[in-house]
């Protein structure tokens, strides 16, 4: 029974958006319970494999109709679940279940809704369609369906700001690069004659990369870059998560961008095991690095909540892609356990972006301002997403990018190498820059005055709190167990994402690949060792003491001095001090922040700002650019 | 013990905010001169702070004009308890040679209690330094008393 | 018994009590060496005492504008991540709480303190405090760029076998063997670098932008009285130990005399020579810097400094 | 004969990329999507194509080792291809109508309310 988990999970999410298109159009009961019933049904089916296939090891293969190889061929089509598909699916399931009982209040005032709910668990399928399945086709057509239902998601809301254009870009770009990965998995296929991962595995590693496949596989893989969005793919991500309701940004960011990923690190490492080549691992980790920092000044000099959340998407991306590419066992797997946290408060920060809207109405950042006093639990739940995002110790997002600095300074001393030093510099400094931007945000939206409009703004309802509250959990658990996620989650799905003889035999047939001539052994070992300290636990029990023993001596304190009085109003002693003038609206917006910082940088963000230009061709050329350049470097050093 | 450390402290940390409220800048002058290396009064913990949340003295000078009366009051009432209130030269109290102004609201003990009154247009510095070490014990009985 | 040894040296001697007195000392040593450098008297060493204990004394007002709960919890967040820095750097041989942290995990300890700042005076609610958290922020991450550098090149100089380390126990252990970090000539840069970074760091003078109190009225502070503004004091003397302690650690560390007092002595030596050099004699001798001149300070003469040093000890010296 | 195919289809993508990079128009730009994917569904069923093979339908029965036929796989793919193709297409036209009725123009270089 085990064994049908994953095609009904699958199967479950599609069945459910069928379901809504009949039964749901009329009845708001029904179509709400549809769509959290069958977005929870993956959530368990899912979690009920993490024990056999994470915890014992087991990679479960799955012929779709019972076509199994005939004589070593692979004529039908497979589902084929290791760790890292695993990995991956247990971040879709869980995202998309928080964005459906999310979005049932915080959609209820759109109308339409049973459309909605149909293409959100499609693009949900797609999703999880593209990780679990074991065939390259079967894997484009699951790309399509995640573009397509992203696409008229996007556009959903077609009365807002700029979502029908951020539409037809992301329509455009997202087709040219299904294209491209159309015209790599045919090329592929003219030379292997199968379009099964495990078998084409096999006949790469044996036959050799030829011109041909190099060309193949450059198209690939700049096809799924295309849908993780890294640079310079990215421009029309900015806009999709900016202009889609933030439910369906969350999704985006959660799981759309992390199956490009997927998609990636399935090419690199399994299908073609390109990954022991240094020229491979340099293209990587640049594109790495030019995403993350691309991303991340973007991002400054954002004035949209929502706009600034998508470029730091784009620039977390970029972290998970330089470790990946260091191709490191630490690397590996501090890019694993980012793109977990990446998913974790990127989503829980889309929904407070989603929250402050459902309350104010509005996501601009120089219209905004003193919301913490309306909605405290968002403004807590916000400050822990910003500080993990921003990777402040004890939260998760300091422990998955210290380990991706010291995989990428190991490496930089095994290699000899300062080029990977310099990515270190870099990370460093993207961290801080991205606490910058989470300091424009924090200011602008939920601190200083109460903005004009947003006096009438109330803390969102309880159903749409919970999944924020959850995932604040979730950052915090995972920032303090890093022990425990390394060895039940990323431990296990870094060594598949290496294991290819493992999951070559799981689909093929035991032993298929050394009759062709492999070697069991895998390249890395999965062994490593930190070359630094951080136990978050002892820490946090200091910081508890601590805090105690503060609040004792604050509560003996008190006693010498009196209490600390709760503000009297119409009493000026306790108005903003203004140099003596009566107090008035005087909100330092999000524009006005991090004056010498963009002062001394004009130029290049003047430059940047040129790039972004909102037209459809050139964000058209930057993709057949890119496409082009990867290509070029794939055949001239691969 | 506790307490007695803070009474103590109160009185050898006096932080100043300083008010102008239409003087004719020379008293101004003369309390910044406090400050220079001649006169030093930080060696007595003097400091000038730029906010009145973390002023313990006020030090005001001029006569208080209809302009700055409004000012005043809102500034003196964002200082935190203890507090006291200096003025400084000749203008704030009797208010000088500007009395009877179509434009001066003074005296200054209209709006608030004075505590310690510098005389002198302008008063000398070692006057203002003698005047805000009195203000400084003032300040530590006002706690002592709360 | 480990249980009331941890408490001890959480609550005093590496940990609050200790760092809290030292740095409260440094900063009264601090103000007393730049007023003796000005000709003037200066106030008592223990002055900043004073100013702490009598802000305790004084009446906390929280204004109308102000997110109260993050208002008050910001200053005590600073102040208990800087003890909990003290409690990992270690002082020669010895060190609290040894095998929790490393360099990267001090290098994002130091942003909490910087970040209670900001977040303070951007829970006031005032217009200065808008401000001041952009000019904070702008600074923080001037200096961060070469207090990554400088960390870097302490983790490639201090490994021995042509690795990395960021463990604090192997460059005490590297400088035990082969002499202080400064007296390798390949690390005088960083170490200068690192002398320049401190006074941003802690917001001394030179480089005081955020708190301007002649322009924007003390920035992110402005709203802060009593207590609170008491404990922001303190963080700030806390920071000057740290800081001057970290660079002890990196650049003067070694196996020290192997009594804990005499270590502690010489420490405190080092911190105070530390605090006159880096501190003092800018605050005494220039003017306050713009934002964006101190910006292109750092990024520009701070980091060549710190890469020479780094692509110094790439090459093997 | 099967490079023929093998140029058209080349030279159908990059017409198709030439159209969606240098034509400000949406509906060309729409077409030029159109053309790129007909250019991937030729290259498709010339990859598939084997010169003198008969059609892939057979039953148990005649399928003997010698029988010579076309790859069915490309002919299945391309099918499963073109039908995606059309729901694009639909969606990319239903998009462009939507912005023709907001923005009153279907000029690319002005529909840029979201830059930076």
């Amino acid at each position: 029974m085990i064994q049908h988990f994953p095609i009904l999970s699958i199967m479950s999410l599609f069945l459910g958006s069928f379901l809504i298109v009949i039964f749901g159009g009329k009845n708001r009961f029904i179509r709400n319970s549809l769509a959290v019933l069958f977005s929870a049904i993956p959530l368990v089916l899912i979690c009920c494999l993490i024990k056999p296939i994470l915890i014992d090891g087991e990679i479960f293969s799955y012929w779709m109709g019972d076509w199994e190889p005939v004589s070593g061929f692979a004529i039908g089509i497979g589902l084929e679940v290791d760790a890292l598909s695993l990995f991956f699916a247990l971040l879709v399931v869980l995202t998309i279940f928080l964005a459906a009982v999310f979005s049932l209040k915080y959609m209820s005032r759109d109308d339409a809704l049973d459309k909605y709910y149909t293409l959100f668990l499609m693009l949900g399928g797609g999703v999880l369609g593209l990780v679990l399945s074991g065939d390259l086709f079967n894997m484009y057509i699951m790309v399509e369906i995640l573009t397509f239902a992203s696409v008229a998601l996007t556009a959903f809301r077609n009365w807002g700001k700029g979502s029908l254009e951020a539409a037809f870009k992301y329509l455009v770009v997202g087709s040219i690069g299904s294209a491209f990965i159309l015209t790599g998995v045919i090329l592929i296929y003219a030379q292997v004659h199968t379009l099964s991962l495990a078998q084409i595995s096999a006949l790469l590693a044996t036959e050799g990369l030829t011109p041909a496949t190099i060309f193949g596989f450059a198209l690939l893989f700049a096809g799924y870059a295309t849908k993780a969005y890294i640079v310079p793919f990215h421009p029309v991500a900015a806009d999709a998560y900016m202009t889609a309701p933030s439910s369906i940004s969350m999704v985006f960011s959660g799981m759309v961008n992390k199956a490009g990923i997927y998609g990636m690190i399935r090419l690199v490492y399994m299908v073609f095991q390109a990954m022991s080549q240094s020229a491979m691992q340099y293209i990587i980790v640049i594109l790495g690095c030019l995403t993350m920092f691309i991303g991340v000044t973007m991002a400054l000099s954002q004035h949209d909540f929502k706009r600034l959340l998508a470029f730091h998407s784009i620039s977390q991306i970029g972290y998970v892609l330089t470790a990946v590419g260091l191709a490191t066992a630490l690397g590996i797997s501090g890019g694993l356990y980012h793109a977990l946290n990446h998913t974790l408060f990127k989503g829980l920060l889309f929904l407070c972006a989603g929250a402050v809207f459902y309350s104010v109405g509005s996501t601009d950042l120089d219209k905004l301002g003193g919301l913490a006093k309306k909605m405290p639990q968002t403004t807590i739940i916000f400050l822990i997403g910003a500080f993990s995002i921003s990777g402040l110790p004890p939260f998760n997002g300091f422990m998955s990018k210290w380990m991706i600095y010291q995989a990428a300074y190991e490496k930089a001393a095994l290699e000899g190498s300062f080029f990977y030093a310099l990515v270190t510099i870099v990370g460093l400094l993207v961290s801080v820059l991205t606490l910058a931007s989470f300091i424009k945000v924090t200011q602008s939206v939920f601190f200083g005055q109460l903005a004009p409009g947003c006096e009438k703004a109330k803390e969102v309802p309880f159903s749409m709190r919970w999944p924020m509250w959850l995932m604040a959990i979730l950052c915090v658990l995972t920032g303090l167990f890093p022990g425990f996620v390394n060895r039940y989650l990323v431990v296990p799905a870094s060594a598949a994402a290496i294991d290819t003889t493992g999951y070559i035999d799981a689909m093929m047939g035991a032993g298929y690949g050394q009759q062709l001539g492999l070697s069991p052994e895998t390249a890395l070992s999965l062994e490593y060792e930190l070359t630094g300290y951080w136990d978050p636990i002892a820490w946090l029990v200091l910081f508890v003491v601590l805090l105690a023993g503060l609040m004792i001596s604050l509560g003996l304190g008190k006693a010498s001095r009196g209490p600390v009085r709760r503000p009297v109003p119409a009493d000026p002693k306790y108005d903003t001090f203004f140099g003596g003038e009566a107090s008035q609206h005087s909100h330092v917006g999000g524009s006005d922040l991090f004056w010498g910082l963009k002062h001394n940088l004009r130029h290049y963000f003047r430059f940047m700002h040129s790039m972004h230009s909102g037209v459809v061709n050139d964000y058209a050329l930057w993709t057949v650019a890119g496409t082009a350049v990867i290509i070029l470097f794939m055949i001239l050093f691969l | 013990m506790f307490k007695k450390i803070i009474d103590n402290s109160m009185a050898k940390s006096p932080w100043i905010y300083h008010i102008n409220t239409g003087s004719c800048n020379g008293c101004d002058i003369e309390l910044v001169s406090v400050i220079t290396p001649r006169y030093d009064a930080e060696r007595m913990g003097f400091k000038l702070t730029g906010t009145p949340r973390h002023a313990d003295i006020v030090v005001v000078s001029g006569p208080v004009t209809s302009q700055s009366k409004e000012r005043l009051v809102r500034t003196l009432a964002q200082v935190p308890e203890p507090r006291v209130i200096v003025s400084l030269g000749s203008c704030p109290r009797p208010c000088n040679v500007f009395k009877g102004s179509y434009s001066v609201e003074g005296p200054l003990d209209k709006f608030c209690e004075v505590d310690v009154s510098v005389a002198g247009c302008t008063p000398k510095p070692e006057a203002i330094i003698d005047g805000l070490a009195l203000a400084a014990q003032i300040l530590k009985e006002k706690r002592r008393q709360k | 018994m480990q249980i009331l040894l941890d408490l001890f040296y959480v609550l005093i001697f590496p940990g609050f009590l200790f760092c809290a007195v030292v740095g409260l000392l440094l900063a009264g040593i601090d103000r007393k060496i730049v007023a003796r450098m000005q000709k003037r008297m200066g106030p008592p060493i223990v002055q900043p005492f004073y100013d702490f204990f009598k802000l305790l004394g004084k009446e906390t007002i929280i204004p109308h504008a102000a997110s109260r709960g993050v208002f008050i919890a910001a200053p005590l967040l600073g102040l208990v991540s800087l003890v909990v820095m003290a409690l990992f750097i270690p002082v020669f041989g010895f060190t609290a709480f040894s095998g929790v942290a490393d360099l990267i995990v001090i290098l994002y300890l130091l942003t909490i303190p910087a970040a209670a700042i900001i977040v303070g005076g951007a829970a006031s609610g005032s217009p200065y405090a808008g401000v001041g958290i952009s000019r904070e922020m702008v600074a923080i991450v001037a200096y961060e760029l070469p207090l990554i550098i400088v960390l870097l090149t302490v983790g490639k100089k201090a490994a021995l076998d042509g690795g990395i380390t960021f463990s604090f126990t192997e460059i005490q252990a590297y400088q035990a063997e082969f002499g202080s970090m400064l007296s390798h000539w390949s690390m005088i840069p960083a170490a200068v670098a690192m002398l320049l970074v401190i006074p941003s760091e802690v917001g001394s003078h030179p480089f005081d932008v955020a708190e301007a109190e002649t322009e924007i009225c003390e920035g992110p502070l402005v709203e802060y009285s009593g207590s609170l503004l008491g404990i922001y004091k303190l963080n700030h003397a806390i920071k000057m130990f740290i800081l001057t302690a970290l660079f002890a650690a990196l650049f003067l560390g070694g196996a020290g005399s192997g009594i804990l007092i005499v270590d502690v002595l010489l420490l405190l030596l080092i911190c105070t020579v530390v605090t006159i050099l880096s501190m003092s004699l800018p605050h005494a001798i220039s003017a306050r810097l713009k934002v964006e001149k101190m910006f292109k300070f750092y990024w520009t003469l701070v980091t060549v400094l710190a890469v020479i040093s780094l692509v110094l000890v790439w090459m093997g010296f | 004969m099967i490079i023929a195919n093998y140029i058209g289809a080349v030279l159908l993508m990059f017409l198709g990329l030439y159209t969606i990079i240098m034509k400000k128009h949406l509906i060309k730009i729409v077409m030029g999507m159109c053309l790129m994917d007909y250019g991937v569904n030729l290259l498709i069923v010339s990859i598939g194509f084997n010169p003198g093979g008969t059609a892939p339908i057979f039953t148990i029965s005649e399928l003997d080792p010698g029988a010579f036929f076309v790859d069915p796989v490309p002919q299945a793919l391309t099918l499963t291809s073109i039908v995606i193709g059309a729901c694009v297409m639909a969606m990319a036209l239903s998009i462009v109508i939507k912005i023709k009725q907001k923005y009153k123009t279907l000029d690319a270089g002005r529909i840029r309310r979201l830059n930076g």
